[in-house]
């Protein structure tokens, strides 16, 4: 939570203070400390001692996170439920919850995570209580590995796209395609050369383009007007020409050439 | 024909850098039958068990890995220099929230917890014991985690049905109301009906 | 003590990616006697020696190494065939540019990478993880690149903006580095609301 050091008078304080995870963890830690009943708890004296807490940390000029603050709020409103008296209609209304139960169920649950967490750490750990062979073995080596598709999770892909990211220029990224409205032009552009033809080949929706932005724009068009049905991508055999289709022409939508109609009027 | 069998087994699970499992092992020793395959496995596992040697055979993440005897850990640490592996309790508590209750997004981690969970849930990903399974098809599609095999392994866990069962403290309550906890009361982004 | 102390060489050796000398083992166990240690060691090597397990004790280079037994050797060949091996940085690396990048060139990639990557393109094509998307117009007509429905597979991804856009994962713990980094444009049609 916080691990300022400045306070060597009160260390003992803060010792208590980095105890707590959070305001669940707190008030467990006050409700057993009060030794009372986590079902019937004296909201008052708790969130007195809660309060009193969060005054300590004040005072010794801790950052107090908001989390503690909002149940700092929530005490006080189950505090200030708990003292109205329970009217007729009230009382009528599907068997009144006590105020306290959504914080008593979230202690409960959190209590029970904790203990497992607890639990968790007593574990036989990989690295403190045993050791594995992690690299790979020797007589291994002479064999050729056909590797077959990898483990990697999808968090390492992000990381390898930030370290990417770490040796570039942050310039240079802003280049490609990050602007929706380019791509919204050139689908416009790319439809215009549809416009009244059977296919046209894939190549020449390039034509023109000479900045690697352009190429790349235009292609997210393509891919854009793909996933929107409006054209057809296909290729005769592997590697020949890619044939692009309007959509319109094989039948099939009425509203695809409505669209189609009115992006054209818009461009030209 | 046995003994040798077993002896295979036995180097098979040696030279792989993670833990075998059984189906494994029958695919790669594709002339035995399972059970024979199994019944070599099991023989293995017991003479391990029986010894008192260096190495032990356990039955982690799914699948069996020689891995060294808890006992001489002290000697290890000395000679592989690392940092020995170490939790915080606020790494350990969100490691439990996230293995009991997967798939589970960071909010509901959150709820649970009490805290903002963002930093120790990146940590614990770059750690490689959780994996993000997806987006959650809710309003905002919230990335949703789960624990990862490097998490089994690192918990010498064999998986995640052999987690130690959360304690109760149901016997305590007095009714069954605060047992449901399947649905967690968060409001969804997007949701404003508060 | 004897008996520990075996088990406790075992540990050690069995855990070391390179022959443990004797030396090296006093060097850990400063608290005992070379004497004690060597014929900890002796020992070990015997009973390996006598037995027919798929682990021997070899010594080689100088120190003692645990080796799968030579006679198995066929059937681990059989495991390298169908073992699963981890990505390398670079491979990830072009796979990840690939992914948030595309569609894209081989010349792009090498440009965000700064070194030749043709081979690395290859082998995921190989893996199928990448597709060749079209050529462009220009001279040389180099290829264009994304990633395949394999790729999303692999990831357990539903489509390619159910990929964990950066921002996302820089919500968990802002970090000033790239915060500034623009998503790309994966969202449906339909959510053009950036």
């Amino acid at each position: 939570m916080t691990e300022n050091s400045l306070f060597a008078a009160n260390a003992s304080y803060q010792v208590n203070i980095e105890e707590f995870e959070g305001p669940l963890d707190l008030l467990l830690h006050l409700i057993k400390k009060n030794e009372v009943d986590i079902y019937n708890i004296p909201i008052a004296a708790i969130t007195r001692q809660y309060l009193d807490y969060l005054d300590l940390m004040k005072d010794l000029n801790l950052d107090i996170a908001g989390e503690f603050l909002v149940m700092a709020a929530t005490l006080l409103q189950i505090k200030s439920k708990m003292l109205l008296p329970v009217t007729a209609e009230e009382e009528n209304e599907e068997e009144e919850e006590d105020p306290r139960a959504e914080l008593v169920r979230r202690l409960l649950e959190y209590q029970k995570y904790k203990e497992a967490a607890i639990t968790l750490g007593q574990c036989e750990l990989l690295g403190r209580d045993l050791f594995a062979r992690k690299f790979s073995a020797p007589e291994l080596a002479s064999f050729e590995i056909e590797e077959e598709p990898a483990e990697v999770e999808l968090f390492e892909l992000i990381e390898a796209f930030q370290r990417v990211l770490a040796k570039v220029s942050p310039d240079s990224f802003h280049e490609v395609g990050a602007d929706g409205l380019s791509i919204a032009d050139r689908i416009a552009e790319v439809l215009a050369l549809l416009e009244g033809e059977e296919a046209v080949a894939f190549e020449s929706l390039f034509i023109g383009d000479v900045t690697r932005d352009g190429l790349v724009i235009t292609f997210l068009a393509i891919l854009e007007l793909c996933k929107l049905k409006m054209i057809r991508i296909t290729q005769a055999r592997d590697r020949g020409t890619i044939w692009i289709m309007p959509v319109a022409v094989s039948g099939d939508g009425d509203a695809v050439e409505d669209e189609e109609g009115n992006i054209h009027v818009g461009k030209s | 024909m046995s003994v040798n069998l077993k002896s295979i087994v036995e180097s098979l699970i040696f030279v792989s850098d993670q833990p075998v499992s059984l189906d494994k092992l029958c695919g790669v020793l594709e002339e035995h039958e399972r059970p024979e395959i199994r019944t070599a496995l099991e023989q293995l596992v017991d003479e391990y068990r029986e010894s008192a040697r260096g190495i032990v055979l356990v039955e982690v993440a799914g699948g069996y890995q020689l891995r060294s005897r808890p006992e001489n850990a002290d000697y290890l640490r000395r000679l592989t220099r690392s940092k020995t592996t170490k939790f915080s309790q606020s790494a350990l508590e969100t490691l439990a929230i996230i293995a009991y209750r997967q798939p589970i997004t960071r909010a509901e981690i959150e709820y649970l917890r009490g805290v903002d969970s963002g930093g120790v849930v990146k940590t614990l990903l770059e750690k490689k014991l959780l994996k993000i399974l997806g987006k959650k098809d809710i309003p905002g599609k919230p990335l949703i985690y789960g624990t990862s095999r490097e998490f089994l392994e690192m918990f010498n866990l064999k998986d995640l049905s052999s987690l130690p069962s959360l304690k109760e403290i149901q016997e305590l309550a007095p009714t069954d109301a605060f047992s449901a906890q399947q649905d967690l009361p968060l409001d969804e982004p997007g949701e404003s009906d508060q």
